[in-house]
């Protein structure tokens, strides 16, 4: 595990504009992303969280008219993954993401695990018989449904598909996992477990996390970026930012001053 | 969804992409993603070739319909074709003025919509504001069932049915007539202007109604003043469907109103359609040439342009007043 | 490989063909098949002509126009009537003012200078009430229509166009049943099948000249004038050679007194179908008329002409 | 200006009044429909039920009206349908996902939309005259069922491709996401997902589109099937190899709606019978598709929640 | 204005249930509504606030298999809002709502605003002249429309939009009106404004609003009611809520620690 003094950088966001047509969502965004780490984005909503997130595996490319400015790059290999060059689906067989609300797809818990590797070509039945046991191992949720793989992911409780997403994102070996908001459709029951599972991701994953429930952001996360209107306002240690945060806004949003 | 961007990266960004990986995984990845991207091209070349086969359709249409009636046109002045009161194109003394089968068509047309527009709209705002969900969501794909009867069943239903019972009110009442050939025409549509307001009026957010009742309002007020208003262009797109069917219908006038082209705007006349002209000619054999085969592919351009307008005017009231909620 | 007879050609014609079209194959046991249309008799020669189909029924003879269209097409044909039919005028049974027509009050109705001006019954004659007058009548490719206007106008295919035209003779039924003021006409078999709902009109061949209404006896006896004509069919010459059409056609005229009768139509003297056999079995190509539109020329007679090309 | 509650009462029953009238008025307008439907049905049951006995679906056609039958007429219905389908279906459905899944936002794409829109308001009889035009004389196939089925897939082409685009439509975005986020291509989430999920939706659709088709009767006349047909065309599957064959695309037919329309136009009476039967035979089968159309929209729709 | 230190009672839901068919989502209500005073329902995402607040205008009617059980009584007259004898319509005209999307009809400014109205029967020009601008003006968005109350109501900002719902709301002079997170879908300015719109409105109207943010029930409301599936924890002066709850649910609900 590597709980380093100094952190390693597994990506960096260097003045990153985004437009959703003429509208600009993001405006220079220059943020580091730390290996093993979890990165927590806060701000008020429509600030541009998941549009931030969202640049980290292409999502904007799906829909006309986005563009974006600036570089996101990913170590070890330095690439800027929002180059025109680079093949989005490359970026995001390195990059995965849970999203909002659990959307498994309507097929058995089996399958949606097995989807990320099958889109890879893998297709044989032991292999992905392995590999699915140990990402739904991975998302604590191996022994809720080690009975019935066959079952439809739709069978499952909110708080279930949801780790099932976090299977099916877990399976392919991921780099960097984006999650936005994966709690805020749950119960407190389902996010407290899928909090703790967090915590032992990160022992070998990085984490990228957006949280409107800014308690959350201070139980789980090892850094935070506070967002306003599409800028970054503070970024710091996520102690440092619930307790002594630099900037006066930081702390009006933290203490519900507005938002 | 901007495919353009998705296609575009060329071979030699893996290699920056992979540098640090082996060479020989940077091949294999580069090989799998050329055909990748090889196999997503064709899939789109082949889907697209599939959409524009429709665009294709209308084309050939317009096509063969002005190219079979040229000849006529060179024979008949585009004047006369309009202004002749007299459609005999098949008798040793041939006119050609098409207006004897507008005119039956336009009344035909004109019965229909007043019959399917008034009960279409009725029916689709009861459905949807005020039956109970049970009975919505068995009546409407019953009366959908109305639209699906074949149009000769209904052509005889006009003829030996509805005819003898407007006889029993109106005795001069001729036995091929446009009055009885229309309103059967109009109960068929009904179901597509039902059916389509009816899911407009359904699109018309929940909250928007929530907001109408809020302030008070009774069921009636809400869809009168809310939903109806809201859902217009969906209404409209019903009516133009309606409109559409209703002057190309075929067996119907063809059965019903008697094949007489006349010049008349009374609905208790025998006429003769564009329609019904051509499928009765049809009926015949029409050799490549003749001028009975030229004169159904005028009248087929005619109708053509018919409802080409109505469609025209259509999206212009779909554009117009585009559902904002 | 597949043995097939294709038939097209007039409405008039067809409920005699179909009737042997269907005992023919009943009897080959399917062996054969033989399909039916229905083109009025105008788009039979249309299809004759550009050799589509083997036979065509037609309701009066080949014309100048078609004649030419067959010869260009190197299409030889063989003219073989199989039956009399009687072009029946007929109203509504509660017409009580229409004893008979004469022939030019027909003409006066129907001639094209009639159109939007001939609209009541007075205006044809004083004597008949001022009612509306409905016209029903066959379309324009069919040879009934030919043979009425040449009978009755003088010129074939010259009619006004404001009447219900239809090549589905039953519209035309239903139109005249409907309407008190209706006037049609048609083959004589739709009158028969519908006698209780029609009232057929003796016609005045010229004045001076009795009523003659249309019967069996007064076609076969030659005095339902001008409207009883002879009805054809003709085969390709070509066609013969194949066996199926062969043996179709001498079925054809075997069976035709019996099939006639059954479907109401009036058979030919005996006479006549030996002649017709014999003139099939010579391949006696031709046609007796000469594509000139003739009224009232006896079967015989035009059996035994040279046959024009 | 707070109303006294008097006032207010009196003010909601006028307003209520309006609500009954109205309730009544619909439910009126209602009833005329489906009791025409119903009284057309009760109608040809009447008359045709002397000849709905099983020798009626085995025999041909006849010129005597109790031996007549719809065998050549049900047959070449189904081989039409089945031309239909297989034009139409992969044709829509392909049209529909180019639309909805990767169709640009340009013009080209804009004039396919309203083309679309449009093409679902030309009459049928126009397309039975691209069919003439096209099929029968330009192309050569003649008055067969292969000119039958294109003609008729073409007709129903625009509503496979609106029934495919709105199941397509139904399918939510967090899917197609889903499967993007996971490194799918676009053909790859296409064909692995969107597709499957709606095609209870699509087959839906086609349904509705081939029960449309079958009861069409004027594009089938103007290419000429008005046809006494008394034998079936060549069989689609032959005793030898390969087993297949497609003779019977080039062959004669009639079709359901044409053996109606020829029975009604005989001249005796009792033919009107057979007319009768047919239709109830032909409106069974109409009623029989949009059921289980209507079957699998409700069974879709109690299947999967989004 | 009646800031009487003795609250007047507007109205008081007794023991209340309901039900979404066979789904109870409110068990056992009791909870007094004071007059001219803002109560603000808090509590974590389905625990029945918006459930709850649509029973004071009958709401739930216009869905067929909902039930109620229960009271709620309106006064001064006492009624028994929720008896089935009781027509919904005329509950709607006394107490009118203000919904979490902005919901403006598809009409004119002036049109949206003379609906109430033009549903009592009122179709005369200038008294929906007066009545428009008078509603308009308490709304605070009067200045900024009154040059354009012929445009549709959708070339309205968010803000706007909320603010045009609630002068039709107030159109037609309602004794309580409903808010369900009225400032949720609006961005911090259009927040504050209405905020501090509800403060003036409160001199004249009852108020119940529904809110997810619990800075915003400590910043606007006088009472605080939590919910927690579906039942009462705590009912309060704001103040004490914020300060010192009872309940250690509430506590911990307040302090972020679920949710
Ligand atoms: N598809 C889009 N087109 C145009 N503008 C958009 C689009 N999606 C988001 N926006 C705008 O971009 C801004 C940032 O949106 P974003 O969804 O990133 O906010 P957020 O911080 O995630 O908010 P929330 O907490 O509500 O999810 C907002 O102003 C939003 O209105
Ligand atoms: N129409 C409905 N049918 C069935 N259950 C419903 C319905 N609407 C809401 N519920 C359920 O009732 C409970 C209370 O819902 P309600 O909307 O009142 O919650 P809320 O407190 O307003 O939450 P939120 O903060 O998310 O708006 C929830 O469990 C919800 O799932
Ligand atoms: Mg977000
Ligand atoms: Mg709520
Ligand atoms: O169909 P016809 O016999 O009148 O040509």
């Amino acid at each position: 595990m590597s709980a380093s003094v100094q952190p390693v950088l597994k990506a960096e966001s260097k003045n990153l504009n985004f437009y959703y047509g003429d509208f600009k969502a993001l405006t220079g965004i220059s943020l580091p992303v730390h290996d093993k780490k979890i990165t927590a984005l806060i701000g008020p909503s429509g600030c541009g969280k998941s549009t931030f997130l969202r640049c980290f595996n292409r999502m904007h490319d799906l829909y006309p008219g986005n563009r974006y400015d600036g570089e996101i790059t990913l170590n070890p290999d330095g690439v800027n993954i929002l180059s025109p060059k680079v093949d989005p689906i490359e970026v995001r067989m390195r990059i995965s993401m849970v999203f909002q609300k659990p959307n498994p797809f309507p097929k058995s818990i089996f399958e949606n695990v097995a989807y990320g590797l099958r889109v890879r070509g893998i297709s044989k039945r032991s292999v992905l018989e392995e590999k699915v046991e140990e990402a739904l191992t991975n998302a604590a949720i191996w022994n809720e449904v080690k009975d019935r793989l066959n079952d439809l992911a739709f069978n499952l409780s909110g708080g279930q598909q949801q780790r099932l997403c976090i299977a099916r994102a877990l399976a392919i070996d991921p780099e960097i996992m984006l999650f936005d908001e994966p709690t805020s459709a749950l119960d407190p029951i389902a996010t407290a477990n899928i909090e703790e599972l967090m915590a032992e991701l990160k022992k070998r994953f990085t984490i990228l996390i957006v949280t409107h429930n800014m308690q959350q952001a201070a139980r789980v996360s090892d850094y935070t970026a506070f967002l306003y209107l599409g800028e970054v306002v503070e970024f710091n240690d996520t102690k440092k930012i619930f307790t002594t945060p630099d900037n006066p806004r930081t702390e009006d949003y933290i203490t519900g001053r507005f938002g | 969804m901007d495919n353009k961007h998705m296609n575009t990266s060329s071979p030699d960004t893996t290699l920056s992409l992979t540098e640090c990986v082996s060479s020989a995984e940077a091949s294999r990845r580069l090989a799998h993603k050329r055909s990748r991207h090889l196999k997503e091209r064709l899939v789109e070349f082949i889907l697209f070739l599939a959409a524009f086969s429709s665009v294709a359709t209308t084309f050939a249409i317009v096509a063969i319909l002005v190219y079979e009636s040229i000849p006529l046109f060179k024979h008949v002045s585009l004047v006369e074709f309009l202004t002749d009161p007299q459609w005999t194109p098949l008798f040793d003394d041939a006119h050609f003025g098409i207006m004897p089968l507008v005119s039956g068509t336009l009344v035909t047309t004109g019965v229909a919509l007043s019959v399917c527009i008034p009960m279409g709209t009725i029916i689709a705002i009861y459905l949807s504001e005020f039956a109970p969900h049970k009975v919505r969501e068995t009546v409407k794909p019953f009366l959908e069932l109305l639209g699906a009867v074949p149009t000769v069943v209904f052509g005889y239903f006009a003829l030996i049915v509805v005819t003898p019972l407007l006889q029993k009110v109106m005795p001069d009442l001729p036995g091929f007539n446009m009055l009885s050939a229309g309103l059967v025409m109009g109960i068929m549509i009904i179901p597509y202007v039902s059916s389509v307001s009816e899911d407009a009026m359904r699109a018309v957010p929940m909250h928007l109604r929530e907001g109408s009742y809020a302030m008070g309002a009774t069921r009636f007020q809400t869809a009168v003043r809310v939903v109806v208003p809201s859902a217009f262009s969906g209404i409209a797109a019903a009516y133009i469907l309606g409109i559409s069917r209703a002057v190309g219908e075929t067996m119907i006038v063809a059965i019903a109103a008697g094949m007489q082209p006349t010049l008349t705007w009374k609905p208790t006349e025998s006429a003769s359609t564009i329609s019904s002209y051509i499928v009765q000619v049809a009926l015949g054999d029409l050799p490549h040439g003749s001028i009975g085969y030229q004169s159904i592919f005028a009248a087929g351009l005619t109708l053509m342009v018919m409802t080409l307008v109505f469609n025209i005017i259509g999206y212009w009231l779909k554009k117009r007043f585009r559902e904002v909620y | 490989a597949d043995k097939l007879v294709k038939i097209d050609g007039s409405s008039t014609v067809y409920p005699i063909t179909e009737a042997v079209a269907e005992e023919f194959q009943k009897a080959k046991r399917g062996a054969v098949k033989v399909t039916v249309g229905i083109s009025g008799t105008g788009g039979g020669f249309k299809k004759f002509c550009r050799g589509e189909i083997d036979l065509s029924g037609a309701s009066r003879p080949i014309l100048k126009k078609e004649m030419e269209a067959c010869k260009q097409a190197g299409i030889q044909y063989i003219e073989l009537p199989v039956a009399y039919d009687a072009l029946t005028v007929v109203v509504n049974p509660q017409n009580t003012w229409v004893k008979s027509m004469t022939v030019d009050e027909l003409k006066k109705i129907w001639e094209p200078a009639a159109q939007g001006k001939i609209t009541k019954w007075n205006q044809v004659n004083p004597a008949w009430p001022n009612q509306p007058l409905k016209l029903f009548g066959p379309g324009a490719d069919s040879g009934t229509f030919d043979y009425f206007t040449e009978a009755v106008v003088g010129k074939a295919k010259s009619s006004r166009g404001d009447f219900t035209a239809s090549e589905d003779d039953n519209v035309l039924v239903q139109g005249v049943s409907r309407d008190r003021g209706g006037l049609g006409y048609f083959g004589y078999a739709y009158y028969a099948e519908n006698s209780k709902k029609l009232k057929a009109v003796p016609i005045v061949e010229k004045a001076g000249k009795p009523a003659v209404s249309p019967s069996v006896d007064t076609v076969k006896n030659g005095s339902y004038q001008p409207l009883s004509r002879p009805i054809f069919i003709y085969v390709n010459a070509k066609s013969v050679d194949k066996p199926e059409v062969k043996e179709f056609v001498d079925f054809y005229l075997n069976q035709a007194p019996k099939l006639t009768k059954a479907v109401k139509y009036v058979p030919l003297p005996d006479k006549a179908y030996a002649l017709a056999k014999s003139n099939f079995a010579k391949k006696k190509t031709g046609t007796g008329f000469g594509g000139e539109p003739e009224v009232g020329v006896s079967v015989e007679e035009l059996l035994q002409r040279e046959g024009k090309h | 200006m707070q109303q006294s509650v008097t006032e207010i009462r009196r003010l909601i029953a006028r307003h209520k009044f309006w609500d009954y009238v109205f309730a009544i008025v619909g439910l009126i307008c209602l009833l005329v429909g489906i009791l025409t439907l119903m009284g057309l049905f009760a109608q040809l049951v009447a008359d045709g039920a002397p000849r709905l006995k099983p020798h009626f679906f085995t025999s041909f056609p006849s010129r005597f009206p109790e031996e007549a039958g719809i065998l050549s007429a049900w047959v070449g219905t189904i081989l039409v349908m089945l031309v239909t389908a297989f034009v139409a279906v992969p044709l829509g459905v392909a049209a529909g996902v180019y639309l909805e899944e990767y169709a640009p936002k340009n013009w080209l794409t804009a004039i396919i939309e309203i083309n679309v829109t449009n093409l679902a308001g030309v009459p049928s009889i126009v397309f039975g005259l691209l069919a003439l035009g096209l099929f029968v004389y330009q192309l050569n196939f003649g008055q067969s069922i292969l000119s039958a089925g294109l003609t008729l897939a073409l007709l129903i082409l625009p509503i496979v491709i609106v029934a495919t685009r709105e199941s397509l439509r139904a399918v939510p975005g967090s899917i197609r996401e889903a499967a993007y986020a996971l490194g799918a291509t676009r053909w790859q989430m296409v064909s692995n997902h969107v597709l499957p999920y709606s095609s209870s939706g699509i087959l839906t659709g086609v349904i509705i589109g081939l029960s449309r088709a079958i009861g069409e009767t004027a594009p089938v006349i103007t290419i000429g099937a008005l046809t006494f047909i008394a034998f079936l065309p060549h069989s689609p599957v032959s005793g030898q190899f390969p087993f297949i064959s497609f003779e019977w695309l080039k062959d004669p037919f009639t079709v359901m709606p044409i053996q109606m329309f020829n029975w009604t136009s005989r001249p005796e009476e009792e033919f009107q019978l057979n007319a009768a039967a047919a239709g109830v035979v032909l409106l069974a089968m109409t009623l029989a598709m949009n059921a289980v159309a209507i079957f699998l929209r409700y069974h879709i729709r109690k299947k999967v929640k989004w």
